[in-house]
This record gives structure tokens, sequence and C-alpha cells, in this order.
């Protein structure tokens, strides 16, 4: 970083690796007594040997590093570490590798040449080296929230809801319909009847029976009462309701001899209290 | 004084505005002069560099206004209608509604003491509000009886809306019969009211003046 | 023309400049001009206004810039290092998601494979995940290739956030391009793509409706 005259590099104050949550590559005399944990993968790895070669990735020796990372690899295999796949699949590759650089090109072999793997591989390491290159760039623009700010106090939209009623002639005709349908029924007037109220019926039943200390039929006191057939009922509840109150106060005693049969009431002796 | 000097002094006042400016923008909140201050230095005359920038901001979409001791860009007032949005939502009409507009509907012209007396309750004025909101009723005039109330009446909207031509095609009791709406058991002196349809009829009044501001405002919600 | 007519002019192209910077300043996110566009009214040059705009407060402390197809205020770079708010660190991303979001943003579309590709290892689902999840990366639609892999491409919030107009602003993009570092394939001399940042390429398919809920389904984190 640094060297590719971007103007973007004049914004960095922190190296890229400020970025990184993962620990750095450790530095070169420690590499072997690392594990492949802190790598990214075995490209990874390779770019952090390819970068401790000390020069440009272009002008890396390839045989040396295949050499260096087959080198590593053992050495974590000796001490028993459990290797990822893809990191003994790159080993195996890169001995392919070291084999067509060591043995030179035989006249009619399809195989690729031993360059132009070394290349590939170069190629790939470039291209990582400026991905990651580029997303410390990437993060060292002045970026939203950090150097550049939006509106800090946005205006949000305001909606409005405006209602729109909904309701079909149908609706409205029933609204009207039940309203008209309950308002006839409270037009008629209720009919009036004669009630007899206790006090009134308490009065003539007071009055009729007297001192009268014979057991007479309630309906033969109310004879003339009960003609009419409109009060017959009121007449009845009443007087009956009454007479409850008087037996109840000790003024009458009461009788009935079988169910719905006649009552019988006559005046209460004073000496039976 | 120079011209160098002269310019000089517009790059630093260009510069504290542009400050100002960007501070002003970022924060969630209305800032006090005290609060910019220190963004400038010592000796700045943050005051009146806030004046400079209300000017700048004087008459364009956004202004820079005073709250209090504080200070914050607010959109202009004018063009508030630009953060707000109508959204149209369809709903059932209540049934009170539904019940003062079929009462309106048939009796027109009609008291709000009619609609009353029809529906047996007293009727909001919440409610004769919304269905004059909804465009469905009007008030006509006022009734040439002592306390002149108001008349309700419907309005073409609501002919539109119920797909009516005229108030004459509102169903009459036997038809109302017919469909079923009202049942048999009616008091045979029970009558269905043929909507009048005029401008005014004979008891009314046109409105007064005041009417077309607030309707009833002695009205209370009841 | 006659100065009145010049002075109506004038007015129209004021108002209509006010109501953008309303508009705009309002928001928080970027706005696209098409969205604005129904608040001037028909055959309005948006474009041109939102140019005339962007020379009005260039050199301002708050400054109007475009991110993709959409504009918003933002404070000026330069003012960056007087505003900055430590508070707002939040956690850094991780190295695998930094590298996955540069690879994306730089080859896009770009296949999970091709991201793997290029970083030599498998990519974790939740490192896609929280890429989309911050709002930067999305899924862009299939590839017309065997198993159709999911593309992804970056966001508008991905420009807005690291303050790019458009993917054409990426820092680097020539010389990588130069050096033939943007292949997705070798050999690296014969194909030299640029980000694509339109709707879909030749060889992208859409999404399938299934897409929209659970990113790649199918794939666990390895």
């Amino acid at each position: 970083m640094g060297h590719d005259g971007h103007p973007d590099c004049a914004l960095m104050t922190s190296p890229e690796s400020n970025w990184f949550d993962t620990p750095a590559p450790p530095p070169a005399d420690e590499v072997l007594h690392v594990d492949v944990g802190g790598y990214e993968g075995p490209l990874d790895l390779l770019l952090d040997l390819a970068r401790r070669q000390k020069v440009d990735l272009s002008g890396i020796s390839v045989l040396a590093l295949a050499e260096q990372y087959l080198a590593f690899i053992d050495t974590i295999r000796e001490r028993r570490i459990e290797v990822a796949a893809d990191y003994l699949v790159m080993a195996a590759w890169l001995a392919y590798l070291k084999s067509r650089l060591m043995v030179p090109q035989a006249p009619g072999d399809d195989e690729p040449s031993g360059e132009m793997l070394a290349a590939m591989l170069q190629f790939r390491l470039k291209r990582l080296e400026a991905m990651r290159q580029s997303a410390s760039r990437l993060m060292n623009r002045p970026r939203l929230g950090f150097q550049i700010y939006a509106r800090g106090a946005p205006e949000p939209m305001e909606i409005a809801r405006r209602s729109v009623w909904e309701a079909s002639l149908y609706d409205l005709l029933n609204a009207y319909s039940i309203q008209r349908e309950r308002g006839a029924s409270t037009d008629y007037a209720p009919r009036l009847r004669t009630v007899w109220s206790l006090q009134d019926a308490r009065d003539i039943l007071q009055r009729l029976i007297g001192e009268s200390r014979e057991w007479v039929a309630l309906d033969a006191y109310l004879i003339d009462y009960l003609a009419k057939p409109s009060e017959r009922a009121t007449v009845r509840a009443s007087t009956f309701a009454s007479s409850l109150e008087l037996v109840r106060q000790g003024q009458i005693d009461i009788r009935q001899t079988e169910t719905f049969g006649p009552l019988f009431m006559r005046r209460r002796r004073e000496d039976s209290r | 004084m120079s011209p160098d000097e002269d310019d000089e002094i517009g790059d630093v006042l260009r510069r504290h505005l542009r400050i100002l400016e960007a501070l002003l923008f970022a924060s969630a909140e209305p800032l006090r002069a005290s609060d910019m201050a220190s963004y400038l230095g010592e000796g700045v005359d943050v005051a009146g560099l806030l004046l400079t920038l209300q000017t700048q901001y004087e008459g364009r979409g956004v202004n820079l206004v005073r709250r209090g001791d504080a200070w914050a860009f607010r959109t202009a007032e004018d063009l508030g209608f630009l953060l707000r949005r109508e959204e149209h939502e369809t709903r059932p009409l209540s049934r009170a509604a539904l019940e003062t507009l079929s009462i309106i509907a048939y009796h027109q012209p009609a008291t709000r003491a009619e609609i009353e007396e029809v529906r047996g309750v007293a009727t909001g004025k919440g409610t004769l509000d919304l269905l004059m909101e909804a465009g469905w009723v009007r008030m006509r005039g006022r009734r040439r009886t002592p306390g002149r109330p108001v008349t309700y009446g419907t309005t073409d909207a609501f002919l539109d809306h119920f797909g009516l031509e005229t108030l004459l095609d509102l169903p009459g009791l036997d038809e109302l019969k017919g469909a079923g709406l009202l049942s048999g058991r009616l008091p045979p002196d029970l009558q269905i009211p043929l909507p009048f349809d005029g401008s005014l009829r004979d008891d009314e009044d046109p409105l007064d003046p005041a009417d077309l501001g607030d309707p009833e405002p002695e009205d209370e919600e009841t």
C-alpha cells in the first residue's frame, strides 16, 4: 500500500491492518511456530510467504515460494496439527509445480509448462493482494458516518391518512329500515290497565274482613271486584300479596285446603298472639 | 485594507460559514452558538456568522431557523407540503354514520333534532362532520322555526356513490318491504317520506354567512 | 424574450431548485431523480436542475453528491476531521468480509465460486449475510451456467457509504484494469471486465421468487 500514488492514499490515517479483526500474520522468524489457523486459506499463507521475499510480487521466485510452503506444511504436520484439506491440495499442486519447474519441458508434453503454472500462481497472488489493497483503500475513504455526514435531523415524510368511506346502498337502506322498524314499535301507546296498588288492596281487604272470625273464601269477599275480567288478575294478585303482609303482621289467619283451592281468611283472635 | 487582506478575510469567513453549515446539517438537534464556537476558534463572532448564514439561506428550500437559543436547518415553511403525503384508506362507515346518513337521505331537509327523533339517540356532531367530510351530506339552510336549526341534505356525491340518479330513486315503503328490509309487522300508519330534492323548501331560510365557517359551533358532541 | 418572460423562467427555476433542495435536505437517504420528478411536474429536466444545485453548493460546508442514480446532501469531505464523532465507530469488519466486499465491488456480478477463487478459500455464508445485512451487497440474479449460481453485486448504499458517485470511482480501478487483475478467469490478458452495475448482464437470469426469502438456503456455513 501507499506506493500506488492514488490520491486516496493521502487520506489514509491508519494502517490497513486496522480494519482486520484477525491478528496480522506473524513475522518471518516465527513463521514455523504458528499453525495455519492464523491464515485465511492457503493463498493467504502463500501471499504472506511471498511478501517475505521482500520483492515485488512480479519478481518473486515461485520455486522458492513453493519450497517454503511445502516446508511450512511439513513442519505443521510433524507437530501433528490438523491441517485443513485445502492447504494439502495446495501443497500437492505446488509439489507438481515444483517438479514442472525443475524438469525441462519434454517435446510433445501437452501439460501446461512450469512457467505457465508459475505465472498463474503469481497472478492469483497479485489479484488477492490487489483486492486486499482495494478493501483497505475503500475503508480509508471518507466514509458516511465517519468523515462525511448525512442530515442529522432528517425531516421525515408525514403521511396523512385520509379515510375513504365505504358503504353500499344496501347498507344504507338496511340501516334506515332497521331504524324505522325500531321506531315504529315505540309509537304504540301501551294499553292502560287498572292496577290495584298494594296499599289499596290492603285497605279493601281490611275493610271486608272486618272483625269476622269465620273462615271466608277470598273470592267471596272480592265478588264485587272480580266481575270485570280486565281487573280480575290485578285484584287477585294485589289482595293476595296484601293478605300475606297482614298474616305476617299477625292481623289475619289464612289457609288453603288443597292445591289451587280457595283461600280462606279470618281475623286473628287477640289472645292467640 | 489591501485586496490581499480582503481576500484573506473572505477566506476565513467562508471557512467559518462552511464549518457552521456542516455542523448544523449533521447535528441531530438544534445547536447553540456556544456549542459551535469551539469549532471556530477563540474570539469568533458566532452570532454574527449565524445571521450571515441565515441570510444566505433566506428564500431557499431550506432555511436556517432559530429555536430558542439554538439553531437548525429546517424545510422552508411554504414547502412543508412536500413532506406530507396523503394516503387513502378505505374504511366501512360506522353504524351511527350509516343510520344518520340514511335518515338524512329520506327525511331531508332534516334538522339534527329530527334525525335524533328517528334514531332515538342523540347524534354526535362528529357523525355529521364525518358525513360532511365524506362529501355526502351538506348543510342546506336553516329551518324557519324557533332556534332556526340547520337543515341537512345529501349531495350529488352521495347520489354518485350510491348509484342513484335522483333522490326519488330511493326505494319507498313497498319496495323496502318487497326487498325484505322492512318486515310485515309494521303499523299501518308507518310512512316513508319522499325526500325533498329542491334547493330550499318553504320552511327553509338560506344559511347564514357565518354557517359556512363552522357548522353549529354551539353544539357539542353529545 | 421579454424581461417579464425571463423573470418568469427565473421564478420557475428558483421554485424548482427550492423544491429539490427541500426534498434532498429532508431525507437522510439519497433520493433518485425519478422520485423527485413527481414533485416538479411533467417535462421538467430534473437532471439539469440537480447539476445546477450541485454547482450552487460546491465549496460550501454541505455538498450535493451523486450516489449511483440517487442524490444526497452530505457534509463536505474536507470537514470530516472536524465533525468526526468517535462514538460512531462500530465493530470493524472481519478480514474475510472486507475481502469479500472488495471482490464483489470490483468483480461484480460475482458468484460465490468466483469470490472463493480469488480468495483461495471457502466463503462462510455468514460473511455474505453480514454484507447484505449491512446493506452494501445484494443478490443481483443467477448466472446462466450449470447450477445457476446466485450473482452478487453492490448497492446504492454501498456507494453512499464509501462516497462513490458510481462504481467507476472505485479507487484504483484503472490500475487494476490495466494490470489485468480484474479478470475472473485465467489467462489474464484475454478479457478485462469492469464492475457491472446494470440491471442484469447477458449471462444473468433474474432471481427466483424464492431467492428473496433466504439466500442460497442449500449452502451451509463452511
